[in-house]
């Protein structure tokens, strides 16, 4: 298994309540299998919208892209910055 | 240098202290202040740090790459920011103002695509709601697109 | 109200105070300042300051019919104007930041053409050389076009 | 005959040594013909360029302008503010 970090901004942090989660996910899991693993143990995480923006080390990815034991994983509400 | 991100009050001054030169004859700035749009009376600005200042690097160092020439600096605040404050300011220095322009311009809209941060709107009735990027309030969680 | 012409340097703040409000939350300030051009130590702006102030105002008016929710505000410099101060300062405030860019970038290029003020720059040797519209110094009497 | 205001501005300034000078030309006369009569009177014009930049009353006009009693007609360098 690999343990990554799932870190929560903004709206989706007040969803959550929270604003980090340690997941643990099968070595080969992508981005949207954390986010699926999320979903069922962080409470509020099932209101979080099907496909949301995603860092992986802080730099956006798409959802199929493959984590490692170590990442660290944000879930991004709609930017807003300026 | 600045930092990029402050939750002070952004002094364009020392922003452009930072940029300015004898080489440089022209200068645009660009600070985006908090609107008030209907009842808004603050905006509260947060920010995913780490990520956001990586940002920050890629995108002035993407600008210095196309516009060799120009200084770039920009700066923006978080936490509460009361209506007419700066949230944002990015100061560009060249020898000429095509540059200086051209320069300011492409961060601004880089920083509006790419920055990991959000606002969240504070009323005067009290209640607050979260900004999404075309400016409409997002009321629930699950209005997101 | 600020002068449109002044012999004491330009503050920008006292320019931005002029034009933001709380309804426009996007700011963008041009500013020239005197470039070390070879062994320039300073250049000393003079002007016609009846027509220039008139040409500001046709500006200006133009520049409010073309973006009404813009405010826009200028002051030249003149007189002796050392390298790395400002000679000009633009500042236009909008409630969008695509009118406040486009303000400003169109006032900078009506100034350069229209307003009836030249240069002279001074020399670390002592000498001085009156500058053409091209940039280029115009030694004696009979090189103009 | 009608009397206009000629000002010379910067290296124009320099070159005639004055700012400003009287001229006389009949009531018919254009920017152009005030342009001749200053090079005849006022000893550094003849130096002027041929065809200057020129303003009556504040605002930039071509040559071939007509002047009356009282104008203002002003002769300027290439312009290079900003």
């Amino acid at each position: 298994m690999a343990t990554v970090t799932v870190r929560f901004f903004a709206r989706y942090a007040e969803l959550t309540g929270c604003e980090s989660a340690a997941v643990a996910v099968p070595p080969t899991a992508t981005v949207s299998d954390v986010l699926a693993r999320v979903r069922q143990t962080v409470p509020g995480a099932r209101d979080l919208p099907p496909r949301p923006l995603a860092a992986l080390n802080l730099r956006q990815v798409k959802l199929d892209t493959r984590v490692s034991d170590g990442d660290e994983i944000a879930l991004l509400p709609p930017l807003s910055g300026g | 240098m600045m930092a990029y991100l402050t939750f002070h009050p952004i002094s364009v001054e020392s922003l452009r202290a930072d940029v300015q030169g004898p080489d440089r004859g022209g200068t645009c700035v660009f600070m985006g202040t908090v609107r008030q749009d209907d009842d808004v009376t603050s905006i509260e600005y947060s920010a995913y740090d780490e990520m956001a200042i990586g940002e920050i690097e890629r995108m002035l160092a993407e600008t210095h790459e196309r516009w060799p020439e120009a200084r770039v600096m920009l700066q923006h605040r978080l936490g509460m920011i009361p209506v007419g404050e700066a949230s944002i300011a990015i100061v560009a220095a060249a020898p000429h103002r095509d540059a200086a322009f051209a320069a300011c311009r492409y961060v601004i809209e880089e920083v509006k695509q790419r920055l990991p941060i959000w606002k969240k709107e504070m009323h005067a009735d009290g209640t607050a709601t979260w900004v999404d990027p075309s400016g409409k309030p997002v009321a629930g969680g699950l209005r997101d697109r």
